[in-house]
This record gives structure tokens, sequence and C-alpha cells, in this order.
């Protein structure tokens, strides 16, 4: 196995205001080869790619594309080279319809008519299925990715970049993508891999370069360490997984009887007839590709959506039909998936951020007359418990590092004494070390006697903190089942199996 | 090559001293302005911005006027500034003032003559009715029907524009003013007049009602939930649903406030400084309030400087003409520069400027 | 009741009066289009109306006096692009002061013009066409600028629909951090976005000064621009419906002047604010159905974008 | 007693490139300036809205050492008087209202309805259509004695002349001027009279190959000579403006309320031109003469209204008060003022 180089980088530095987010870091990867790019939340990863791909431009450092320098001015010219990219967060136009955001990655399209044919055959060929007429926001998750990918493949790149892909895949898709990128691999394209999911970096990749705080700690073939051991070579310490306090489950906290909303999000899923309980100190696991009615049931169990007065019953009290406040009154208490723009305001400080959610419930207003004195030490709080690491709390919230964030949002709705906590994808896109961090606050919450339902896509995450477990397709939810017994296989299906692709992939 | 580097939070140095720089290079830019037209600059920028504050002839006359001048619009910027910042776009505040000021007046002439103490307040009430019912059909139409609260607003100051000839022409016309267009002067009506409240200061009601919008809106926003959810729903709307803001009752609330407030200064106006209703009764003050609530970064303070400094090129720029004979069109002109330069410089209070690095620019 | 109003004299004056207002938001639209608000429409207007008017009094030609207006108006939006676009000032301010400062200099411009007339744009001559009955009054008997404005809808909609140009226009207004992130000169695209409106407004503001009035006085866009810009939202940023926009618009303003002319008993107050009000209803009627006309705005339309790089 | 050394100054409510009302009064205070010389000083301040502005602009004049302020608008007549009050030594002049509230304030304002005399008489002889138009402002007073004189004198010469009036609702809007000119040419109307500030009327009538003719208003319009602009009423202020100041020098200075119109050369029938047959430009010219000899008024009995009620016998003269108030149609108009 000795491929020729196809990129190396060499002592590439890229400083930011503050921080130097690369740090001579230097690696190489060959033709054909598929690396992993490790790291905690900020160590420098995305960063990093960017450069290769054109976006950002280093510092210091030069870069060469087999053996010749490689300066991309810009990612028209990165592409023109062989680089292609799928983004962490996607480079999509929800407004737009396939072909046309296809076309917008392509430096010379084919017309309309030409692509949109190249699509379906091309995206076929990889097991991804898509309709090239249908508007990006209208797509599921999922198949958004599919998008990006296969407008990477419609060039041959000779290097395929992928910035945390998986996040948002069931296990089938995962299984899939995978098939698609050893094809590839095989085919003789190198493909750098950013995820924080190590078991599937240990099932995919051939190399690793690990960073920490912008520099390159550690290279490693990832099939020969254990994910325990990469995460602490990440993260430079070891790690504790969460404990669970096997608590008893008292009486029912949460019920849902029949609930239907439309979405109230453009090209939405809506809920249809979604019924469950939630005793204390029960945590109920909900599973689902993204897009199924995720956002909706936090929405409608939230009250940010109201449904029918006794569709949703806390402490069996009706409150259907009422408002965010009123149900946190009632001791509700919710985090969105999304950080940034839902649970908190990016231009905001971490303390107007913790009056957001926390005025009611922390009496942090009298009269309508906001308490800062008091809203400051509730912050405080929260960074002091959920160990954010911040500056201070007068720093806005787009500040933050996205796991660090995550903790602050959780920690405040944590720290207001709920009795049922509604949680979307806790640790989305968070390291190991802040992941185990929060899913062991989730847990003594539900030991304290608190009615949890953690909605999440990953997951193991799910079978290690859940007592039941449920799944989203389509807006209706399955029959919770304990999660004792269940395989990976069998929730695989519950989650509505591989949406469509397994047909296509049979030509293989 | 310049760069620009967005800070972590804005500068308070420069937020404090970028008005200032504006205001130094319109002096630069407009004296050469000045000076093509055959002006002398120095006396000319001196005249504007001097003269109105300190000229021994003018000036015990024209710094209370700046008041007068500033007040409406003052009152109308602070209301539009809410609804600004809740991501609502009321651009109709010109209409809003004139059915204030129609509503205002008609309640007044509806008792002349009789002389009540309730009068005036009672017109105070219906010029803060009108302004606001008038800001309430967007606002509706926008809830109910999801239409474009820009476009609605805007097209109800033409409307408005249409009711106030009509009724300067018909209803509230003068009885006895031969058949005139306009109705009858307020300040000859006492019960009904919003007069000089201490004689040589320029204050009257409108002006104390500005002061007290600026003071409470700054309370509002600095201290109270309510100016927090309307802050919150304009940065991130999903983040105010989430924190319990009603999207349909904020847009209802932003839009009556400023609606209200535009009504009121058209009231203390017309019943005031203006004295009546008349066709060409509106001056614009509801589009320059826009201006100055934006200059003023819609921020309370901000809007009562901004708010002034307008004023003050408006009065410095009437002496210019008729002192040194530029024509109104140079001040005009003028006083757009200024608003350029106050835009652009405020860049630096957001962003750092770096020279990039030479082996950067590819 | 509308005895005596002839539907295909109707038809053929309210092509003409809606000629500047057509220009002027087909501009706009475009730089909406790209995620660019620009308020400043009325003073590029004004300001193409009197640099078309000097031009083609000093040059003699009508056609270069509309290319002087094209120039004018690109003038005032390179200020508004500088200003937004570089110096990340705000949008609706920026337009704002524009319209204020086109006011202005416009006048000033114009003090030595005042009284002139202009050289005449001429009919199109399209012969025997003109004769035909009905359809010759209304299609065929207008002055060249009548069918440019309607070819620079036609031309809008095709390359907004099917060019590659378009496409990446309307993803920077779409999107401007996924186009950045895609390499496209988020900065440069709409800075030409902002030029091409403010030569298309200036087009606008050179027929009122050049055609339809044609005489130079202050003031003479008196508030064309600002209608320009509704008939953008009314038309949910699509370019046909902008023609319709600026032809019901134009329509009912002509209607009610010949229902005046030909002495139809509804009181005069009414019918000179039924523009406005018929505008919002049938806006109002576009809307409810389904929210469709809130959901085209362009996703980033008035924000301004830095890369931080 | 005279004075030495006059400063006249001016508050126009529009701009002075309107090349209509504004700019005909500025003509005037240029007059003054050529007329006197060095013994006046002219300063002068364009666009000043009515209401507050005008009140602070006077009183910033009166200021300013201002002997004699002229205000030129309809709608500063309240700001004029309350002023006046606060400036007993300072003369002020308001055109076209009719308060004089204090010793120091004299109106003047111009017959132009005797202009709209010899113009209703053309129109009368000139339409093959019989159908007359005029574009009206704001249904006020002046304006609808205006169109009173103007149909009055074509229905005169033309017993079938019918009158179609468009109510603009502004006084400068060149684009709805000429929208208003155009709809009127679509019925039919063959001659236009405005009562707006801007050409636009006439450039549209141009459109017409010589079918449809119009008039000059307020200024002198010859550009649009011969034709469409057949003849027109000129806003003459300098005789007034030159006699004012001269007064207030030479010390013979007093309060008066002037209305003056043809015969003090304060309104001017610009030169009919050649499109006008020779016979109807001489009863033109003739009308015109007799209104200046004081031998002819243009209301002069019978005359009923709209209702067809008595507004004045026959013989009768109309007093300047009615006048001053119209808000009748006569009768024969068709069609309601507008409320
Ligand atoms: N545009 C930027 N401006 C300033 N600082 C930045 C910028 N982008 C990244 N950084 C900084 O660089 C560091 C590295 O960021 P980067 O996005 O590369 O991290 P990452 O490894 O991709 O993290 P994650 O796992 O969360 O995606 C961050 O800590 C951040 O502080
Ligand atoms: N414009 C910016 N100005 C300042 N810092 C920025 C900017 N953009 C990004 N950053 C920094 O980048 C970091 C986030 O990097 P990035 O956006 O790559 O991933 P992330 O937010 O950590 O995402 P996730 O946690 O979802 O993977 C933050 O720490 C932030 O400080
Ligand atoms: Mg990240
Ligand atoms: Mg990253």
């Amino acid at each position: 196995m000795t491929r020729p180089d196809l990129l190396r980088v060499e002592g590439v530095t890229k400083a930011y205001p503050g921080v130097v987010a690369n740090s001579d870091v230097s690696f190489a990867i060959a033709e054909g080869e598929i690396h992993a790019l490790l790291g905690e939340n900020g160590a420098g990863k995305s960063t990093l790619v960017k450069m290769i791909y054109g976006l950002v431009k280093p510092d210091s450092g030069r870069m060469t594309l087999r053996g010749t320098a490689y300066t991309p001015a810009e990612p028209r010219a990165a592409r023109a080279s062989g680089v292609a990219m799928v983004f962490q967060h996607f480079s999509l136009f929800e407004a737009l319809n396939v072909a046309e955001n296809v076309a917008l990655g392509m430096e010379n399209p084919p017309p309309m008519k030409e692509l949109a044919s190249k699509i379906r055959s091309v995206s076929e060929e990889y097991g991804l299925p898509l309709d090239p007429g249908r508007m990006v926001g209208d797509l599921s998750a999922g198949e958004r990715q599919r998008v990006e990918i296969v407008r990477c493949l419609l060039q041959d790149p000779k290097l395929l970049i992928m910035d945390e892909p998986t996040s948002v895949l069931t296990p089938q898709e995962v299984e899939i993508l995978f098939r698609t990128l050893r094809q590839l691999s095989a085919e003789g394209t190198a493909i750098l891999y950013i995820s924080h999911k190590l078991e599937e970096i240990r099932a995919l990749c051939d190399e690793a370069t690990i960073l920490r705080r912008g520099k390159v700690v550690a290279t490693c073939t990832p099939r020969d360490r254990s994910a325990r051991e990469m995460a602490e070579l990440m993260i430079g310490a070891t790690l504790t997984p969460p404990e669970r306090a096997g608590g008893t489950k008292g009486a029912t906290a949460l019920e849902v009887v029949d609930l239907s909303v439309a979405s109230p999000i453009p090209f939405g899923t809506s809920l249809k007839n979604v019924s469950f309980t939630v005793a204390k100190g029960e945590v109920l696991g909900i599973a689902g590709v993204a897009g199924n009615g995720q956002d909706e049931l936090l929405l409608a169990l939230s009250g940010e959506v109201r449904a029918a007065q006794g569709a949703v019953k806390i402490d069996g009290k009706g409150v259907g039909h009422t408002g965010p406040n009123d149900r946190r009154a009632l001791g509700l208490v919710a985090a969105p998936e999304e950080r940034l723009g839902h649970a908190a305001a990016p231009d905001m400080s971490l303390v107007e951020n913790a009056l957001l959610s926390g005025a009611l419930r922390k009496g942090l207003t009298k009269n309508g007359f906001i308490d800062w004195a008091a809203t400051e030490a509730f912050a405080a709080e929260i960074v002091k418990d959920f160990d954010v690491r911040t500056p201070g709390t007068h720093v806005a919230a787009r500040a933050l590092s996205g796991g660090n964030l995550q903790k602050f949002v959780v920690g405040r709705e944590l720290s207001q004494t709920p009795t049922v906590i509604v949680i979307n994808q806790p640790t989305w896109g968070v390291d190991a070390a802040a992941a185990a961090s929060i899913r062991q606050a989730i847990l003594d919450r539900a030991a304290g006697g608190a009615a949890v339902v953690v909605i999440s896509q990953d997951l193991d995450e799910l079978l290690e903190i859940a007592d039941s477990f449920a799944a989203l397709n389509e807006g209706r939810l399955t029959t919770p089942r304990p999660v004792a017994g269940l395989t990976i296989d069998e929730i695989g299906l519950m989650m509505g199996g591989a949406h469509g692709m397994e047909v296509a992939h049979h030509g293989h | 090559m310049l760069r620009l580097e967005k800070r972590p939070s804005p500068s308070r140095f420069w937020q404090g001293a970028t008005p200032i720089l504006a205001v130094v290079l319109t002096m630069i830019a407009g004296g050469l302005m000045f000076a093509a037209l055959g002006k002398n600059p120095f006396e000319a920028i001196r005249t504007i911005f001097w003269d109105p504050l300190f000229h021994p002839q003018f000036a015990s006359y024209s710094r209370p006027q700046l008041l007068v001048k500033a007040g409406p619009l003052i009152l109308i910027a602070i209301g539009l500034s809410l609804g600004f910042r809740a991501g609502i776009w009321n651009i109709g505040a010109e209409g809003q003032y004139i059915m204030g000021a129609l509503f205002g007046a008609g309640v007044g002439l509806a008792f002349y003559p009789a002389d009540l103490w309730f009068i005036f307040p009672l017109m105070v009430i219906a010029g803060a009715f009108g302004g606001w019912i008038w800001a309430m059909i967007p606002a509706i139409l926008k809830t109910k029907f999801n239409t474009n609260e820009i476009l609605v607003s805007l097209l109800m100051v033409y409307i408005a524009q249409n009711f106030l000839s009509s009724m300067s022409l018909g209803l509230l016309r003068n009885p006895e003013g031969g058949g005139f267009p306009g109705s009858r002067n307020l300040s000859q009506y006492p019960a009904a007049s919003n007069p000089e409240l201490i004689a040589g200061t320029g204050m009257h009601w409108g002006v104390i009602a500005a002061f007290m919008a600026v003071i409470a809106a700054y309370i509002l926003l600095q201290r109270h939930i309510l100016g927090f959810h309307i802050k919150l729903a304009g940065q991130a709307p999903r983040a105010a649903r989430y924190a319990g803001v009603n999207p349909t009752g904020l847009v209802l609330l932003c839009m009556g406030i400023s609606g209200a407030l535009a009504g009121l200064a058209g009231l203390f106006e017309v019943s005031g400084p203006a004295g009546q209703i008349s066709i060409d009764f509106n001056v614009g003050y509801g589009f320059t309030a826009i201006i100055v609530a934006f200059l003023g970064r819609l921020n309370p303070i901000g809007i009562l400087l901004a708010g002034l400094l307008m004023a003050l090129t408006y009065i410095g720029g009437e002496l210019a003409q008729f002192m040194l004979g530029l024509p109104a069109a140079a001040i005009q002109a003028f006083q757009g520069m200024l608003l350029f330069f106050l835009l652009a410089v405020d860049l630096l209070s957001n962003y750092r400027i770096r020279l990039a690095h030479k082996k950067e620019a590819i | 009741m509308f005895g005596g109003i002839d539907p295909a004299l109707l038809i053929a004056s309210l092509m003409v009066a809606s000629v500047p207002i057509i220009l002027a938001a087909i501009g706009e639209l475009v730089v909406e289009r790209a995620g660019v608000l620009n308020l400043g429409v009325e003073g590029m207007m004004i300001m193409g109306a009197v640099c078309g008017f000097i031009v083609s009094v000093q040059s003699g030609s009508a056609v270069l006096g509309f290319v002087g207006g094209a120039l004018g108006g690109a003038a005032m939006a390179l200020i508004f692009g500088l200003l937004t676009q570089f110096m990340l000032a705000n949008q609706v301010a920026s337009g704002l002061a524009l319209t204020l400062f086109g006011l202005g200099l416009s006048s000033l411009m114009g003090q030595s013009f005042v009284g002139i007339r202009p050289p005449s744009t001429g009919a199109v001559p399209l012969g025997p066409l003109a004769d035909i009955p009905f359809f010759g009054r209304v299609l065929f008997s207008h002055d060249w600028v009548v069918y440019a404005s309607i070819a620079s809808v036609a031309a809008t909609w095709w390359v907004l629909k099917a060019t590659r140009t378009g496409l990446i226009l309307r993803a920077v207004g779409e999107s401007h951090d996924a186009a950045h992130a895609l390499g496209y000169k988020v900065r440069r695209i709409r800075m030409l976005a902002i030029l091409f409106g403010g030569a298309m407004a200036g087009l606008g503001g050179a027929y009122i000064s050049m055609v339809r009035v044609p005489q130079w006085t202050d003031g003479i866009t008196s508030g064309a621009g600002w209608i320009a810009l509704a008939i953008v939202v009314f038309a949910a940023w699509r370019p046909w419906r902008a023609l319709i926009g600026a032809y019901l618009f134009g329509g009912i303003s002509v209607l009610q002047l010949n229902l005046q002319a030909a002495g139809a008993r509804i009181p005069v107050e009414y019918l000179s604010m039924s523009p406005y009000v018929i505008t919002i209803l049938v806006l109002v009627i576009m809307s409810s159905g389904k929210g469709k006309a809130a959901l085209s705005a362009p996703a980033n339309l008035g924000q301004n974008f830095h890369a931080s790089r | 007693q005279g004075m030495d050394k006059v400063k006249a100054c001016f508050i126009y409510v529009g701009p002075i490139g309107d090349l209509g009302w504004t700019y005909q009064h500025h003509q005037g205070a240029l007059a003054v300036q050529e007329e006197f010389g060095d013994k006046v000083e002219i300063a002068y301040q364009e666009n000043v809205p009515e209401g507050a502005d005008a009140e602070r602009v006077l009183t910033q004049m009166a200021l300013s050492g201002c002997n004699i302020i002229f205000t030129t608008s309809f709608g500063y007549m309240d700001p004029t008087n309350n002023v006046a009050a606060k400036f007993p030594d300072i003369k002020f002049e308001h055109s076209t209202g009719y308060k004089r509230e204090h010793p120091n304030v004299s109106t003047y304002n111009a017959r132009f309805y005797e202009g709209r005399a010899v113009q209703g008489h053309i129109a009368g002889k000139m339409t093959k259509t019989n159908k007359i138009g005029y574009i009206g402002s704001f249904p006020i007073p002046e304006v609808v004695m205006g169109i009173n004189s103007y149909y009055l004198h074509a229905k005169k010469v033309n017993p079938d002349v019918q009158l179609s009036v468009v109510w603009a609702f502004t006084w400068f809007d060149p684009a709805k001027e000429a929208d208003s000119a155009k709809a009127l040419i679509d019925q039919g109307v063959d001659v236009i009279a405005a009562h707006t500030d801007s050409t636009a009327p006439l450039a549209e009538a141009a459109k017409t190959n010589g079918t449809v003719i119009g008039f000059g208003q307020a200024s002198d319009m010859a550009d649009y000579k011969p034709s469409p602009r057949v003849a027109s009423i000129i806003d003459n202020w300098n005789p007034y403006y030159i006699k004012r100041v001269g007064a207030l020098l030479d010390g013979t200075y007093e309060q008066i309320d002037s209305w003056a119109g043809i015969p003090e050369g304060e309104v001017e029938i610009g030169e009919i031109t050649d499109a006008v047959p020779a016979d109807v430009k001489a009863e033109a010219e003739a009308m015109r003469d007799a209104i200046a000899a004081g031998t002819y008024h243009p209301f002069t009995g019978p005359i009923n209204k709209q209702d067809g009620t008595e507004w004045l016998a026959d013989g009768a003269v109309a007093p300047d008060g009615d006048l001053l108030g119209m808000n009748f149609f006569v009768e024969g108009i068709t069609g309601d003022i507008p409320k």
C-alpha cells in the first residue's frame, strides 16, 4: 500500500484575532486514502479544510498537490484542481431546486436538462437517489447531504473533503454513505473525513490526524486504536463515561395524547397522532432521521406551536393550547436543536441569553422589570456548573464555540429545577468530553425525579441514556419500547429503514 | 489591500467618535461643494453649524427652535425604532402623523368654541388613536393575511394625504375662512391649543412628550422584559418565540406604539407650531424620522442626539439660504452628505480596519 | 356610467404612464433578488432625470440622453453600493439618504436647464401596423422606450430564470454565506446588481424628463420611485408580475383621471385614492393565498455580508 | 419718512426653478433689485413648507434685518400675522390671503380670472369637438373662480361647449399633470387649460400634432409657441413689488389690500399666436383691453349657480367677497366640486 501522496500540507498556520486556529500543521494524504481529521470542538479542523478548499488563506506554510505548489485563491481554483468539499453547515440554497444547487457548485455546468439527467444517473450509481427538480428546502437533512455529495461527485474530484457528514443520517444511511466513499476510494479518490463519531472513523478510515488547539498532536491508524484511546488523544485526558443511578419510575409527568399539528416551518413535517407518556425519573429516547418531525415535536412540547388542550398534559393538566411560558411555569423546560438563533440569540450576551428562558422560573423579573444582577448571577452559575469555556458572561453567544454554547443552553434549562425536560440533539457536533458531561447532567436530573424526553439522531447516545425508545418517521411516532433488548437493526427499521436507498444499491 | 475584521463587541471609543468624525468629513466635502458654488465655505459651515447656536442675532431664537423642529422627529423616531428593532418595518409614519393630526384636530374643532378643560387631553388621546388606527391597518393585514407591512404602510401615506386634502377642503374647513382650504387655527382656540409652555424656550407638550418617549424607551429597552423581547424578536425571531414572545402580538404592539407616537407628533404639531390642518400640513417628518432612527442607531439616546443634529442642519441650512444665498438644493445635498458620512464611518465602531499582509493578497 | 372611455386609448395611455415605474421596478427587482434593499430609487430616478435631460439638451440626441440618464442613476447607485457593500452601512438608511441627496443634487445640476425643451424621442415607425383597429392604437403606436421597457421585463425574466448569471444572482440573494462558501464574489455580484438597478432607475427618470413631461423642473419624479419600490414587493420579486403591477397601478391612475374627465359621478377624493387602495386590496388577495408572496422574498434581503477570512 | 436702503425678503413655497408660481415671484424679486440697484438688498428662501417652518423662517428673516417680507403662499397667512405681531417695525406682505391682523400686514393677490376669461373666449371659438378641459389643482375659491370664468366665456361664444374638469390634487406633479391632460384628450377634449404649474399638459398636447391646444400658465411657456400654446396667463408680480418697495424707500408706504389684475399689469396675457384665427385673436385682445380699461368685468350678470338659482342679476357685477369665497360652479358645468 504505497500510494503516492496526493496532497501535502506543510507547516500551515492560520490565526484569527485572539486564537491560533491552526499552528504549524503538517500532514499528507495519499491517492485513494480515506484520512480522518480528529479533534475537539474548535481544534481547527474546519479551518484547515477551508484552507485546502481555498476559502481561507493560510498566514504561512505551504501545500502541494501531486508534487506541485498548491495555493488556491478561491474555491473555484480548488475545484479546478480536483478538490471538492461537503460543508459542515450545508452550503445549499433552500429556495432553489436540486439541479440549480448542483449547478452552482460546478465550474462549467451543462445545460439544465442534461445536468438533471446526469444528476439522476450519478446519484443512482452511488446509491444516493435524488430528484433534480425538487426544491432543496423540501428535502430531509439526509437528502440535502446527498445533494452536496452528488455536486462533488459530478466533478470527478481527486480529493473529497467531508466535514461532519454523518451527524444527520440513519445507521442505514451511514452504511450506504460508507459504501459510496469506499467505492470512490477504490476508484482512486482521496477522502478527507472529519467526524466526532469515533466508531465510524474506526470503520472507515485508513489514517487519522489528530488536532488539539490547532496543533497536530498525533497521527494513528484508526483500525488499530480503540475509540476511547482516540478520544483521549484528542482531549489529552482520560474519559469517564456517564453513570446511571438506577432510579425507580414514578407517576406519569408528561402525557401526549394523539398530538397532531401542522408544521410551522416552511418545508417542514407535520406531526400525526403522536402519543406517549413519560414517568418521573424516566428518560424516553426518540430517534429518527432529521426532518421527520423532531423540530415540530419539540415546538409542540415547548409550547411554541399550540395544539388541542388535551394533546399535551403536564402532571395531568392539559396544556396543549398554552404558550411556552405557561408550560415553563408548570416545570417544563425545552432545549431546541438549533443553538444559534433558536435556543440562543447570537448577538446577545450570555447574561441576556440566560434571561431568554430563565426569566420565569428563576424569578428574574419583577412586574416585568428585569433584575440584571440576579440574571448575571444565574448566567455565572450556569457557566460554572457546566464548565462553559468563555472569557465571561458578557460575551456574545456567537463568540462561543458550538460545544460550549451547547453546554450553556443545556445548562440553562437544567438549572431551572425542571420536572419535565425536553431536549433535542443534546450533543450534536459536541466533542466526546463535553458530550459525556451533558449526558451525565441529564441523567442526574432524571435521577432527581424529572421526566426526560431526549430527541436525538445519535443512536449510541440514546442507547446509553434512555430507558425507553421510540422513533419518529414522517411525523408519526412508533410505540415506545424499553431499550433493554433492542438491536441497532431493529432501531434502524423503526426509524424508517434506509429511505428507499437500499434498492438503488442492490445493483452493486 | 484593506481588510475588515469584525470586533468581538462594538468599540465604545468609536461609537462616540464616529459622529464627530462624520461631521468633520461632511464639513470638508460640503465646504468643497459650497466653494464650487462660489460661496465662502467657512462662512457657510459656520452659518449652518454655529450660528443657530451662538450667533448673537439669532441664537436666542434659534436654539429653542431646535427643540421645536427636533420634537416631532424624535417622537416619531422613537416609535419607529422599537418596530425596527423587532424587524417590523413601518415606513408609513408620515401617514400616521397626518391621521393623528386629523383625529386630534377634529376632536378639538368639534368642541369649538367651548372652553372646557378636558378638550386638549381628549385631543391628545384622539391624536394617538388616529395614528394607532392607521398603523393597525398594515399591522392587521400583516398578521391576518401576511401582507408586506413596508408596502402597505407606505401606500397608506398616500391615502392619508388624500384624506388630508379632502378634510381641509371639506369637513374641517374653517367656516369663517371665506371658503379657503384649511381648518380654524387651533392656536387661536385656547382650549385646544398647544402653546409654548414657557415663553422663549420652544417647549411645548410635543417636546415634553418626545423627551418622555426617549426616557420611556430607554427604560423599556434596558430594564423591561418587553424591551428585551422586542430586541430578541429582531435579532433572532425563533429564539423570541422560544422565549414565549407572541409574534402577532409583537407586530400589533410595535406598529401600534409607532403609530400612536407618530399620531401624537401630528397632534402636537397641528395644535402647536403648525396651528391648523391644511392641504400641505405634512412636511415629511415621518420620512425624516426613519433617517433619524437609524442615525441614532435605534438607541433612544442616539435618536435624541440625531434628532437635534438633524434639526440643527435644517435651521442652520435656512440661515445659510437667506444670509448667504445658498440654494435650498445645496443644503439638501449637504444633509445627504452628512448622512452618508455618518453611515459610512459607523463601520469603525463595529469593525477594525487592517492592512492585509502582502503575502495574502495573491 | 363609464360612457365615453375608449379602452384602446386607455390601455395605450397606461402603457406610457407605467414606463418609468416599470423600468425602475425591474432594476430594483434585480437588486432585491441579489439580496440588497435599496430604498433610494427616487433619488436615482431624479438623478437620471436631470442627467438624461442635460445630456440630451447638450448633445441634441435623445438616445445619448437616455445613456446619460442611466449613467446618472448608476452613479448614485455607486454611492449606495460603496456605503452598503464596502462600508457595511445600514441599507435602509443609506437608501433614504440617497433620496435626500439625489433630490438636492439634481436640483443644483438642473438650475440652468429650467424651461428648456429636450429633443424628442421618436415613435417607432411601425407603418401600417399602427392603423390596425384597436391593436394598432394599443400596441403599435408608441415611442421606442415603451417597447424597451417591456423588453427589459422579458429579458430580466429570462436571465433570472434560464441563465447562469441569473442563477448566481438568485443564489447570492438567497444565502450569501452559502454562495461565498462556493466561491462566488458576493460583494462584486451585488455591486453589479446595484449598478444595474441604478441605471434602470436612471432610465425611468430620464423617460419622465425627456418624454413624459418633457422638461426639467425640480422634483419632477414626484414619488415615482416609491411606487416602483412598492411594485417590486407587490410583484413578489417576479418580473412579469412587476409589469402587471405597474400596469394595474398605472391603469387605475389613468382610469380615475379618465373617469373624472368623462364626468363619472364618483366623488373625486375616492377616485384619487383608488390606485393605492386597490393595490393594497390586490396584495391582500394575493398574499392570503397560503402566504405565497411572503415566501418568495429573497432570504438575505437587506442583510449585509461580511466574509471573515 | 423714507429709507436709504431697504432689505426686501421673500419666502417661497416651491423651488425657484419650478417655472411656475415661485419662479414668477422670484422674477419679481429680481425686478426689484434691478429697479433700485444698491438701494435694496434681496434675500429669499425657497421650498419653505407652510406652517411651523414658515413661522420660524419668517422670524429668522425678521431677526436678520429684513425691512419688508413678502410671503408668497396662501398657507403663510397665519405665520405671517403671528410674526408680524412680534415685529411691528417690519412690513409684511402676504400673497393671496385675507388676514391683516396688524397694521404692518398687507395682502395682495392677482385677478387671474380675468386672464381665464380671455382663455375661455379663445377656447369656445377654437374647439372643434365642443369639448374643452380644465386641469384643476385643488378645489379652492381661486381655482373654482378660474374654472367658472373660463367656462362662462367659452359658453358665451359657443353655446354647445362642454367642460370636463379633472382634479389632479396637486400643484405640481408633472407626470400626473401629463396623465390628466392625456385623459382629457382621450375624452375628445381639444382645448386644455390648467391650474397646475408645469408644462406637462402642453407637452402632452404637443404630441397630438396640432389637434389639441392649450395655454401657458403662471409663466409664458413660450417654448410651446405657436401651438399647442396659443396664449398664456402670466403672473407678473414685478409692478407690485417695485411699487411696494419703492413706497418703503420714499416713505409713502401704507397698509393695503391689493387685488390687481390686467389693468395694473399684474396679470398679463402672453402673445396670442397665429395658430388662432385673426378674428378670434382680435376679439380676445379686445376683451383683454376692455378689462384693462375697466369697462368689462368677467363676472357680470345674469349668472346662475349650477343648481339654477340666481347668483348675479342682469348687469350686476360680482362683489369681490363672493369671488374670494367662491365655492360653487356656475350653471352649465356638470360635476361636483370635491369636498
Ligand atoms: N472566521 C473566524 N473568525 C475568528 N475565529 C475563527 C473563525 N473561524 C474559526 N475561528 C477560530 O478558530 C478555531 C478553530 O475553529 P474550527 O472551526 O477550525 O474548529 P473545528 O475543529 O472545526 O471545531 P468543530 O469541531 O466545532 O467544528 C476556533 O476555536 C475559533 O475560535
Ligand atoms: N465571524 C466570526 N467572528 C468571531 N469568531 C468566529 C466567527 N466565525 C466563527 N467564529 C469562531 O468559530 C468557532 C466556531 O467554529 P465553527 O463555526 O467552525 O464551528 P462550531 O460553531 O464550533 O460548530 P459545531 O460546534 O456545530 O461543530 C467559534 O468559537 C467562534 O468563536
Ligand atoms: Mg463545529
Ligand atoms: Mg468544524
